[in-house]
């Protein structure tokens, strides 16, 4: 019997390990590598109405402990998303979260409508928080009101449940968590990342292209674990928590701090094997600290 | 098949000055499959740095399960990497990429390798592997001075070798461009790797000839999933308007990526 | 010549290196250890009307390339801050910023009132960002009209310059600062801690007492170096950078990004003296990179 | 006076299961002035991690130039310390703190030490001392197991030493302060180190007697300077209410401050 199995609002989980969106394309390099059956979930690549290029070279820049990533969200557009990788993906046992983003409410709704019909899709991801999307994107992540209505449209026309990825770089994760909940939201996913930049000592400029980007990895996980720690307590929608997860300790960690579910990101680029292994370590932890099922941890660092 | 593996550093040698020549022992020498792929090094196992750094394969020797990797330190990473001695292990991610395509050369035809700086490393397997193919090689190295010279001895013992340093220090006073032009090399491809103005020039001088091209970009994932180095193609109306080049290349021909 | 001297309201500095607020005390350690008058500045403990002995332990927690505290403002309070301390310190060629904080506006005007009249104060900075004070503490720092109306109630009473800290958990840095601007600010310095958390996998319960506390360290640069870089093109009045400086090529970084003095926090305690190291090594590096004057390279980086 | 120095591994030997003495050489030694005093290691230059521990000073030797560490894996940052081998340079930041006041005892006195699990190690430089001054020393070791006990062999060779396990795989089977109740142990002064239930235990029991303890508290700069490590003093008209740990101990007389 399974000590790892989740459930959450449309989705069955065989293990509450999945790589999050962007850090694994649409599973193809990885599929190479491992049997993608093994995930609890895959959270895919960002998907925009149309094919974006996105930003221009170099988008990615080293921080201490960290990266900084400005991808621009390069995805293949909605069409092939749906008539090649997710068909693609429908090989493998494993549920997919689909991340949506747009420039408009309108674009997001166009998305959520489409890909939430597609049959191994089981959970939307909305992607109310990407920093580097100039037009407009980073306020739907920054105003409640704006993001409890993006999530009300969108819950309105999705045929699966719809989880709302919140960013990072707000005053209070509170009031935006709760804001999306009223919205109708199912779950929250969080963190994304947080907007930072780095300069070029040499020549004085700043290494990424499009200047900021968003910083991910190790130091941004006691941001992390903090915001899953207030929002698990504000909200009644599980979480899905996310920010410099590397290893089976820091799932757990993740867990005493209220997530239902994580995610693991940048680490991914640093052991392409990650996954299977934080999946296979977390049992043994389980063992080592006398933990029955996985979900009994949940918000165990509460009051 | 890309695989994980922690190899066995086996020497390691400072070649030329802040150039290290490192020798690495293990089983994924033997997925290593063209010249000009490379591997990704997670230089320590903690978070500092946290990227793993990517290195072209400069030289493999199946029997001895062996790869060499030809560096310069250019920062933390590469610092790091240098103080590797003979015992350590370091994790190697690869083998990366696709390399320089040589099948297709017919025995007898003539290549000509240009290297500029630390883009001269994967020549030296690509070089080897021609010869062995019966392909005949001239190399053309373009260096700042005297003191950034590596890998001229090696490369001769394949074919002749021309030197160019901008400064004049040794060989021709000039660009590798300026070399090919004086002693009017002819060829049936070119293969180079170096930096992207060098890599410009080459194509400009030579549009009529069929070049591949080993391109750099900054990476993370190096397997193709987190696009950080992608290209535009050259071809507006490509049917994905973009190459990665860490999977797709980074070995390209000419025309195809925007450079 | 100096290469490195700065001139800021109310300050005239030898170098622009200044250990960082709570990270040096009162100076009476590091004296122990080396010459206080190398210092371009000091930002003493922040200073309150009354004592306060602070949080409960553990008040620290380390994690990747950063820590986390929670010290909860301890200080002897106003009186012997300036009885003592400042009087003590006055035996150095050094200039003071005193960093003062409170748990109402009139406990800012109180203190500010009497220690800008202390002859070695050159310089106040209020400190309106402490994500550890409970009262609220945190609300000054994250609502533009609130940090407004402090700064000029405080600027109507101090007998010097004032620098407003700004927090970095705010979804607009900018209007932030601009909000500080036009209440009459000085100056600028950021960032100050980012609030996160950790949890103890062996317990699974939270590490520090105060369940929450500051994230500094490298870690957190790349969000600095971004709110330099977006502040200092936002408003007229100087910035003293700081978040994860711990070497001279940070300094530069700090200066391309806009910031014209800088400060140095958390490096202190892994390294108590890397303030004189950064001091000496930021000459050489001047020369290796053929900058005439440190002030030559203030924003760099902008476009 | 504190000073940074990077102190060269002379040694590394696993003493007990997870428990490790380090033998550390260079000029800090010379400012060592009581035992009890702790230094501040920095395991490794990068960030990974970036904190030095606090680990207490177990030995001196001036002549040698050499200082003893005895400390056991707790995480990241020891496990790291215990793969350091000879020739191996560390950064210390020491000597910090104030250790055991000795001066003011009298040769001929009797001084009870007491130490609990890897609280023990500060007790041995300590013995040593305090023998040399002319007191009679009695040690109380206490072990959760067998595996655990360490510097039993080296504490005899200063005075008559008790141990206590608290599963009585050795010694007697129990606390401390069941020992000094069954041997009835008398003296004039009790020092010790070791987890604060043992120290409340032994505060509890000796409510008229002089004993200075070391204690512990997560810190960050070990000198004074960050309030990390802060007490409250138990009287409560102190002038400044508090004592930091790292500075104004580790070491305090019961009474001082509130366990
Ligand atoms: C496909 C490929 C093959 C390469 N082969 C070689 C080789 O054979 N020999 C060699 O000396 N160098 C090679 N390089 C360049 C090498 O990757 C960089 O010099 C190295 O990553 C610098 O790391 P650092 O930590 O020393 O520098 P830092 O500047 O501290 O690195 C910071 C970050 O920037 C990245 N970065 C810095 N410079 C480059 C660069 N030129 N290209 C890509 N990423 C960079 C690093 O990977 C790291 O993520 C290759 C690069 C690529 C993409
Ligand atoms: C004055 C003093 C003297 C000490 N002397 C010794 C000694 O002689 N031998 C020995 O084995 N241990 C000693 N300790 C405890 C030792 O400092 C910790 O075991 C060590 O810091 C753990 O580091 P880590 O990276 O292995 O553990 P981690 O849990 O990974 O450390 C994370 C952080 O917590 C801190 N931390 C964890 N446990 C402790 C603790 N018990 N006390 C203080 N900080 C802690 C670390 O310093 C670090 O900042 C002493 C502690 C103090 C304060
Ligand atoms: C290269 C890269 C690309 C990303 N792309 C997306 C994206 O398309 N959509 C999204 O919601 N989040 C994206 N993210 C954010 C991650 O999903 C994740 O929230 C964040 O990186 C924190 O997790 P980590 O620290 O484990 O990486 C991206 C992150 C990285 C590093
Ligand atoms: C232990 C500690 C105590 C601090 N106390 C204060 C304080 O009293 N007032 C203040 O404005 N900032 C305080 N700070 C924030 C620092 O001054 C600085 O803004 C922050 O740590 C970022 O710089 P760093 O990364 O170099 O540490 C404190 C930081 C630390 C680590
Ligand atoms: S480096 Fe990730 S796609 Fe090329
Ligand atoms: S550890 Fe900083 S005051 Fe004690």
């Amino acid at each position: 019997m399974s000590r790892l199995n989740v459930s959450l609002p449309g989705l069955q989980l065989k293990n509450p390990i999945m790589p999050a969106s962007g850090c694994f394309g649409f599973g193809r390099e990885f599929a190479e590598l491992y049997d993608l059956s093994t995930l609890g979930a895959i959270m895919i690549k960002a998907t925009t109405v149309e094919p974006r290029f996105g930003n221009p070279t170099p988008r990615v820049a080293e921080t201490s402990a960290g990266m900084l990533n400005a991808i621009g969200l390069q995805n293949p557009g909605l069409e092939k998303v749906i008539g090649e990788e997710l068909l693609w993906l429908s090989q493998f046992d494993v549920p997919i979260i689909a991340n949506i983003a747009g420039m408009t409410v309108d674009d997001y709704i166009h998305v959520a409508q489409e890909i939430s019909t597609v049959s191994n899709v089981k959970a939307l991801e909305l992607n109310i928080s990407c920093p580097n999307v100039k037009q407009g994107g980073i306020t739907f992540g920054t105003v409640p009101e704006v993001a409890k209505e993006v999530t009300e449209q969108v819950k309105a026309v999705s045929d699966v449940p719809v989880y709302v990825k919140l960013s990072p770089n707000v005053a209070d994760i509170k009031e935006m968590a709760k804001a999306v909940e009223e919205g109708g939201a199912d779950g929250i996913t969080l963190i994304n990342t947080l907007t930072g930049m780095r300069i070029d000592v040499k020549t004085g400029k700043p290494i990424l292209a499009n200047i900021t980007g968003g910083l991910s990895g190790p130091a941004v996980k006691p941001v992390a674990i903090r915001m899953v720690y207030e929002v698990s307590q504000t909200v009644n929608i599980p979480i899905i928590g996310m920010g410099g997860i590397q290893s089976a300790e820091d799932v757990l960690e993740f867990f005493y701090a209220g997530a239902s579910a994580v995610a693991v990101g940048t680490a991914n680029f640093v052991d392409p094997f990650i996954c299977p292994k934080i999946i296979n370590d977390l049992e043994k932890l389980l063992d080592k600290y006398q933990i029955h099922h996985i979900t009994d941890i949940i918000g165990r660092s509460w009051a | 098949m890309i695989t994980v593996e922690k190899m066995v550093v086996e020497a390691q040698i400072e070649i030329a000055k802040n150039i290290f020549k490192l020798v690495l022992f293990g089983d994924l020498v033997s997925k290593v499959t063209t010249p000009g792929q490379f591997v990704n090094v997670k230089i320590t196992d903690s978070t500092d740095p946290i990227l793993p750094r990517p290195i072209s394969i400069a030289h493999v020797d199946q029997d001895k399960q062996q790869l060499v990797l030809i560096y310069r330190i250019e920062g933390k990473g590469t610092e790091l990497l240098s103080r590797k001695q003979k015992g350590d292990v370091l994790t190697i991610i690869g083998p990366l990429g696709n390399g320089f395509p040589i099948y297709d050369m017919k025995r007898g035809q003539k290549a000509l390798l240009v290297g500029g700086g630390i883009g001269t490393p994967p020549l030296l397997e690509l070089s080897k592997q021609l010869v062995m193919r019966g392909i005949e090689v001239i190399h053309v190295l373009g260096f700042q001075t005297k003191e950034g010279v590596i890998l001229q001895n090696e490369l001769q013992h394949f074919g002749k070798t021309y030197l160019a340093t901008e400064d004049g220090s040794v060989g021709m006073k000039g660009f590798v461009t300026d070399v090919i032009e004086q002693y009017q090399i002819t060829f049936d491809r070119l293969y180079t790797c170096g930096p992207t103005p060098m890599l410009k020039a080459l194509e400009a001088n030579f549009p009529e000839k069929e070049i591949f091209m080993s391109l750099e970009e900054r990476m993370a994932c190096g397997i193709g999933a987190c696009y950080a180095c992608v290209r535009h193609t050259c071809n507006q109306d490509d049917d994905l308007g973009y190459r990665k080049i860490c999977s797709d290349g980074p070995v390209f021909r000419t025309g195809e990526v925007v450079l």
